[in-house]
């Protein structure tokens, strides 16, 4: 047992903090529109010119193809160095791509996967539909295979940035016949066809990164279906467990960043009563220590969790528990910025460098997004604790 | 004893109701969080018409003469609908007026062509007199408004309202703020021993908030009831079934001790002594039904319920805001803990509390 | 809409009130026992002799035949008063005596109803059984008739003070071959009869009133079946909403008491890091003051509650909420006063005048007893809210 | 970088949960808190040969030479085993004597002749320097006593353990406490600068409380999966299921917690600076999870869970004892907050937590 890493690993680290150093862009990423797409994808040609797009993908798709070990020591020095976040590319960069590099024909991996390390496509998830969102194989949008094409009709929604993407990734029903999960086909489609309908949705913190997809008979090439026809379920939950694994460890170190942040603000600002600093209100001091604590225990769930993958192969239970922690630690900060802050503390401030209510609000969304908190915890109390269904 | 609705204010109810439905409801609330729909003088101006904004006054005075169960079940009212405008300022602006003898601004107010706003002292940074409002305030709503409706346990006055254009909207999409220096004389006062206001309004804001996990609880239990997954509505799965339990508990609470409250208060203070103690209590509890239950409602209707189109958004923006008014939380807990007798009931009675 | 009472009520409250002053008695209730069944006995001769035993029970059966709200006035000043807890007669008096008004029939009233008035009989609950808690209609003893009696074998558990009662009164099951709910039976049999056994069962909060009950073919006489063979279920229902009904209502004005002592305590004692007062702990404060206003809501339920049942004969749904609402309220007062008292709260100390520890252990059966919060919050669902199964 | 443990430490760890088990266990704890036994001489001796009093001190002093992870090892058996017996302040004591150099004691007390009991200062009416330990105390288990330890983050010391009779039972029936005053000088003195033992044993205790939460969190998965109610295992219900995985969660990242704090702690600092913050947010994690697991695995268990027989009492007693140890909750949340820098984050760099 030991917390040091070995002189190499340390070395790379040393490599990464001096890139980033000088590298990471000083403007504010754009909250919207082309100005983001451009953004996100300037700095992702620029990780990319500079040899350290694609940590994680394997080397013969173009990535550093490195141990989780160095993915994590990524992901710190990328958080301490306050890069941006990646946007409108994480679905590609984080999960999308990574799953096409398991599950796709060399056509298809050839077609995009450099691409996407290069910052020049972006893709959109397009999973959830009105009737189906925990019960992901309930879902209704049909492909029927016509010749060398699928014709997709339905209706996608919870889309992030598909009125700037390029490719939306879709689960589809090919065959309504089959039980539940066996009639799904998992298809990446050019969101510029005809028969395509975005719309984005706003959200109650005012922002518009959701998408509803409308899809009207709009033709697919065969080609774009990744894993086989009626093979999409399991396609989705290799792409469902990246999503739901290291793809949001960023996450977990800027949020930390967040904690302290509110503490700063709690200790230059009056208490509730106006009188001392918001800190020494023992409520609120208890709320930040925990979350603070919650923070290192992220991280240190972070560490074993990368500790079992590299002596076993696997990841340890952990990773099916560490998102519903953190978005639950994030609604909790949330009130609690509200509470430091109090009658000061009501103007709607999306960034959160300029207040908190934005981050309060977004994080409604912490305990529904990628699986709903009832839906973790029934995962958590089936698969790891062995509870009967 | 009796502490349920009686006819006319189960009347008084079901109009405001329709008027707000009609007028000032969840769909008015959407269009002015768009920018499609301003609440402008014409519908303060109906709703003037309709005698809300002396609903408690005497009708001497140009009132309707009810009581404050009255205006409680109007607000109730007022806060299922989140409606939008200045509808608790008004009404508080209007019994200053009334009640301090500011005749001038009275008839405004009470016809609706004067506007009131909400101006909250800023904890340790403001002063409040009969003579002179200074230091820091957060105003909400200041942008059309006339006059500034400040309101302390000791004081409460009416102060000119000084140029709100550098406003913001807030977590509510209805409502904008600003946090500015006020230092100006007031228009209108109206001291404590006068007249309750501020424990009057503390319960309006109350019944808003009240209202508000009301409808909040339907929404989901609703929902709830009708969307399935994995072939089953989902309020057959505990987690949701027992959230929407939890969404009801606490606005049943919430109600049945803000009428308490209210009566205590209506009565002059003849069957409860620890008036303010009650009226804190009773917002505290209705400011934890609203926000757990904006919450709660959000979570039953997953990814949809946290939509702008949604209205579980403005709910949960109305609590924020109306929660903080009125000194907030903190102003709560003191003067509950206040209402605590000191001495020990342990060494003044033998025996209760017993239980096994 | 008036909070006032009538001045006959209040006539009323002055008499109580008078009378409480001068006969409550001042010694200390013995918690064990026959010396505890003594106290509790005398206590209730007392109030018989005085003309204030069973407030609520008709008049043709000995009570006062008083309203609802002579019965809230009642519970409020015998609560001010600093009257003993009702103790091993609340089985008889508060619940089991009055559903017997209901469901029993003359000569069973006749023998039973005048000595529980009196206090000379002691009766215990004997429903739930090892296999079946919280799912009632599950229970397993049997009772089979012979001749004119039941032959009753089987066990029962967490019968409140049968250690010392005369009568336990079972749900038994006496046709399994009706469907679960049909084939029960409602009777109550003489804890002295010969196949009995009474063991007491300490709980982790020490105390012992607690039982179990063994049953080996233990032969009832058939004229103690209350309701009607295989009709137990409906006399049941009735019993148990009797017992979460008024019956508990002096419990929540103790709870008002407690709190107010816990902020006394609070008062006077250093905070957690040893200065200030511990009621200057802004975290201190505010679970005080939401305990506080619990309690104060706790009465404007009953009120209300209680206001529905004058107009419309029937309480309204309060009812089903307000045993766990107080029930967690005291399990949050526990934690509260472990916080409070610190380090030097740990000692074990039975009795709320002189501690607080057992005060908090033994709450951890307010979630439990009578319909545990799961049960309960299923009931609010379903039956208040429409909910479906 | 591995913070699992490897084939020595599970071995320890599997050879302490068969002595516990035969020795020391929940049965025994049983047999205690019936006054059907006691922790006596022998058992500790027994303790003693395993080596567990100095399993943490070098062999060349008497010990058997490994670091703070086996010992944390050993701990969390002794924490899912509920033992009784004063283990925690024997291993502090025998510590504080063979690094302190008093070696008289540091015989006695790695060899189990020499009894300790433990003696948290109640804040504020107490002083612990090295030359005097004055003022009110809260002792655990100080009948058969000879030595208290007395551990505060500045210095460690051992003082002879006064007339310990008056000790009456505590919320943990194994235990029995008496809250008196002391005034007195050290036997031993350890200061913070010359070993870290607060620290120390602030992880140990985490690391009993975080044995404590697995073990309910097995208890209550065990009976949820076994039980039945209404024709279903309750496991299946969400209400159960889902309390379930929160034991299991909020034991998971206090374990995890733990680890990386006692990691950083072995390694002196390099890793990690921040070693008080790190350490008390570890036991917060612990303590809050054997807390909240002892509720949950009662009300899992039902009426059952309640009585007197069973386990969950050991284990809620003993987690509202030990988390009362190093200061308590406020300690923690003082030693968290003070290892948060005080610069500005958002001024500091550009764009990091824009999550969307």
């Amino acid at each position: 047992m030991d917390l040091a890493f070995s002189p190499e690993d340390e070395r790379f680290r040393e490599q990464a903090r001096d890139w980033l150093a000088t590298n990471v862009p000083r403007d504010p990423r754009p909250q919207e529109g082309p100005e983001m797409r451009e953004f996100d994808s300037a700095w992702q040609r620029r990780q990319f010119d500079g040899g350290w797009a694609g940590v994680s993908w394997p080397t013969e798709h173009g990535g550093l193809g490195l141990s989780t070990v160095r993915q994590l020591i990524w992901h710190e020095e990328y958080a301490r160095a306050g890069a941006p976040y990646i946007g409108s590319l994480f679905s590609a960069v984080n999960y999308g791509g990574p799953a096409l590099t398991i599950e796709g024909t060399p056509e298809q991996q050839a077609a995009h996967l450099p691409r996407i390390l290069r910052g020049e496509e972006v893709w959109s998830q397009g999973f959830s539909e009105p009737e189906a969102g925990s019960d992901l194989a309930g879902l209704r949008t049909r492909g029927v295979v016509d010749g060398d094409e699928l014709v997709v009709t339905g209706q996608k929604i919870w889309s992030s940035y598909a009125q700037i993407a390029d490719f939306h990734f879709c689960l589809v029903r090919t065959d309504p016949e089959r039980p539940r999960h066996k009639g799904l086909t998992w298809v990446l489609i050019d969101l510029r066809s005809p028969g395509i309908t975005v719309r984005p949705i706003k959200t109650m913190a005012r922002d518009l990164h959701f998408c509803e997809v409308f899809y009207d008979e709009a033709r697919v090439p065969l080609g774009n279906v990744v894993g086989g026809l009626h093979n999409g379920w399991k396609v989705a939950m290799s792409t469902l467990t990246l999503e739901r694994g290291t793809a949001f460890m960023a996450d977990q170190v800027s949020f930390e960043r967040t904690v302290d942040a509110l503490v700063v603000e709690a200790a230059s600002r009056p208490g509730p009563r106006g009188t001392g600093r918001a800190l020494d209100d023992a409520g609120v001091a208890r709320q930040l220590a925990d979350l603070k604590t919650v923070a290192g225990a992220l991280r240190s769930l972070s560490y074993r969790s990368i500790s079992t993958l590299e002596r076993t192969g696997a990841p340890g239970p952990e990773g099916s528990m560490m998102r519903l922690y953190l978005g639950e630690a994030n609604q909790r900060l949330g009130r609690a910025a509200m509470d430091v802050l109090g009658v000061e503390g009501l103007a709607f401030v999306a960034h959160w460098r300029k207040g908190w209510s934005g981050h309060w609000l977004r994080h409604f969304a912490s305990t529904i997004g990628a699986g709903t908190a009832e839906i973790q915890r029934n995962v958590v109390g089936e698969r790891v604790l062995g509870l009967p269904r | 004893m009796d502490v349920l609705a009686d006819a006319d204010q189960a009347e008084i109810t079901a109009l405001a109701r329709e008027f707000l439905t009609e007028r000032l409801g969840p769909d008015q609330a959407h269009a002015v969080a768009d920018g499609r729909a301003v609440v402008d003088a014409a519908l303060l101006g109906r709703a003037a018409e309709l005698g809300w904004f002396g609903l408690g006054l005497p009708e001497s005075r140009g009132g309707a003469g009810y009581g404050l169960l009255e205006e409680i079940a109007v607000f109730r009212e007022i806060g299922r609908a989140v409606s939008p405008g200045p509808l608790l300022p008004m009404v508080l602006a209007a019994r200053i007026a009334v009640l301090g003898g500011a005749d001038s601004q009275a008839e405004g107010l009470l016809s609706g062509t004067l506007r009131a706003a909400w101006a909250e002292p800023v904890p340790g940074a403001a002063t409040v007199t009969a003579e002179r409002v200074s230091g820091r305030f957060a105003s909400f709503d200041p942008e059309r408004a006339d006059v500034l409706v400040v309101v302390t346990p000791e004081v409460a006055v009416l102060v000119p309202a000084p140029d709100g254009s550098a406003a913001v909207p807030s977590v509510d999409p209805t409502i904008s703020t600003l946090v500015a220096e006020l230092e100006v004389a007031p228009l209108a006062v109206l001291p404590a021993d006068a007249d309750p206001v501020y424990l009057r309004g503390l319960l309006l804001s109350a019944a808003a908030l009240v209202g508000s996990a009301q409808r909040t609880t339907e929404m989901a239990v609703e929902h709830a009831g009708t969307r399935e997954a994995f072939g089953r509505p989902i309020g057959t799965y505990q987690a949701i079934k027992h959230r929407c339990a939890d969404m009801w508990m606490r606005t049943q609470a919430a109600d049945a001790h803000l009428v308490y409250a209210a009566l205590a208060l209506d009565s002059g203070g003849k069957v409860e002594a620890d008036l303010p103690g009650l009226a804190h209590g009773a917002r505290s509890l209705a400011a934890e039904a609203a926000a757990r239950n904006g919450e709660a409602v959000v979570q039953v209707h997953g990814a949809m319920g946290y939509t702008w189109e949604h209205d579980s958004g403005l709910h949960i923006g109305r609590a924020e805001v109306l929660r903080r008014w009125f000194g907030g939380p903190a102003a709560d807990v003191d003067a509950v803990l206040a209402s605590v007798p000191l001495s020990d009931p342990r060494t003044t009675i033998s025996q209760a509390g017993e239980t096994p």
